[in-house]
């Protein structure tokens, strides 16, 4: 069941505008305070990653970042699709190399791969409720 | 609130930074932009996270990368963390192994 | 239809005998020497990931790496599984933070999600032909 | 061949470094021990890759540590690559976008 589409520029901006979003659904779901913080971040990093890796500078501003949410029987599910050059390692990255363990500690699965306009997907399963062990 | 601020004076010789509302990586050029001017004549800065509701992996690069400043000039860097120890800052620090790296304090804002 | 299974010892040593096996199953399907050499690469770095990030020093000795290679209809599916502390970023990795885009660069796609026995559990699914753009 | 091979000395003032088979994170140990051997007194060091046949991320991670060191210096490091252009060592420093960061040669082994 879908729950949100948004499809916004790849700016930095915009990145509290998904937050915001998404916290609406996951209230709308009842998660839990902590859920819920996990899945803004999670969301955000995604997001942060098209904007930053996604696009060679000059071409950002034809780019799309499209956020969806759907609600599966037990799980939430966010999907991060650029319209980029593809996921790959870039040496010169000036990020830590946080964001893709950080997002697959917050989920319960992390799915990476090509998305439809050749871009990259990122798909992201959560629980509805918290696990026992944290 | 879904703002973000930023504060940042000098107060008895130490850099001082307060981060409120949400911060990522729109933010994180104002971020650095405080911590120069606050860096200049302090030996310590203290990063105030008590009023800051959300920060990403781009905030915590910021952070590090004055650690590291920190440390280049023997200098000292404290993180100031939201009491509340469910705030999802907190959790951040934690999930990431900064919370062991930082010079963590609790904040009083 | 599985393949392979194979468990080892987290250790630097192993690695290469996993490219070994896995090379051995590419090879008995058919992969072009590009795709082969993408299959050996990918799963090497999962291996590698588990054995440098599973376990915490002491704890390799008792540790666990099972590596599991399955044919679908149209992809080779390779699973590394570890019994480690669970996939977290780590701010005091010696890496650079390749070993993970790189996976995802390598694979049609790529899944991070918990181990049944607590740990990670990296799926990488490859095509059995190349990708008409490379 | 599955085995690995380091071979290092110096000739002619320059550092040179051979590796032939396949190399991960097992070997990095013994390539960097054989940088470190062949780092002092040259100023320029070549890291063969005519005849390996594998290398991972680990192996990628001594080679840019080499490069830092290197340019530390002021010193030269070059990285000879099979002839063979669709080799997966080629490939693995291409997709890496490490083509571009060092500076590249033929091998004639
Ligand atoms: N949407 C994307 N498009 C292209 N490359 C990406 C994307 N997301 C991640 N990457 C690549 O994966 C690498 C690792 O990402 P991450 O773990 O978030 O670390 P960081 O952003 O700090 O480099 C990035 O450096 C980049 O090369
Ligand atoms: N099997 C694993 N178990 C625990 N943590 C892992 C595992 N694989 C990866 N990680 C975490 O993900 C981070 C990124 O991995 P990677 O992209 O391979 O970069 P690197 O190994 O260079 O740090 C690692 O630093 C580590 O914190």
């Amino acid at each position: 069941m879908r729950l949100l589409r948004i499809c916004l520029a790849p700016q930095p901006e915009e990145v509290a505008m998904v937050r915001q979003a998404i916290s609406g659904v996951g209230e709308a779901l009842g998660l839990s305070p902590r859920l819920l913080s996990d899945v803004k971040l999670a969301t955000s990093e995604a997001c942060t990653n098209a904007i930053v890796h996604a696009y060679e500078d000059g071409e950002r501003g034809a780019g799309t970042l499209v956020v969806l949410a759907a609600k599966a029987p037990d799980a939430l599910v966010v999907t991060v699709t650029d319209g980029g050059r593809g996921i790959a390692p870039r040496i010169d990255s000036t990020g830590l190399g946080l964001g893709l363990p950080l997002i697959a500690a917050l989920s319960r699965s992390l799915v990476i791969r090509e998305g439809p306009g050749g871009g990259t997907e990122v798909e992201m399963t959560f629980g509805l409720v918290e696990d026992p062990v944290p | 609130m879904h703002g973000s601020q930023i504060e940042a004076f000098v107060e008895d010789g130490d850099g001082v930074v307060i981060l409120r509302g949400e911060h990522d990586i729109a933010t994180t050029p104002d971020l650095r932009a405080a911590l120069g001017r606050v860096r200049t004549g302090s030996d310590r800065i203290l990063i105030d996270l008590g009023a800051c509701e959300f920060l990403d992996s781009s905030v915590l690069g910021v952070l590090i990368g004055e650690l590291r400043h920190a440390r280049e000039r023997a200098g000292v860097l404290i993180i100031l963390l939201p009491r509340d120890h469910a705030s999802p800052v907190r959790r951040t620090l934690e999930l990431t192994g900064l919370l062991d790296v930082f010079d963590v304090r609790e904040s009083v804002i």
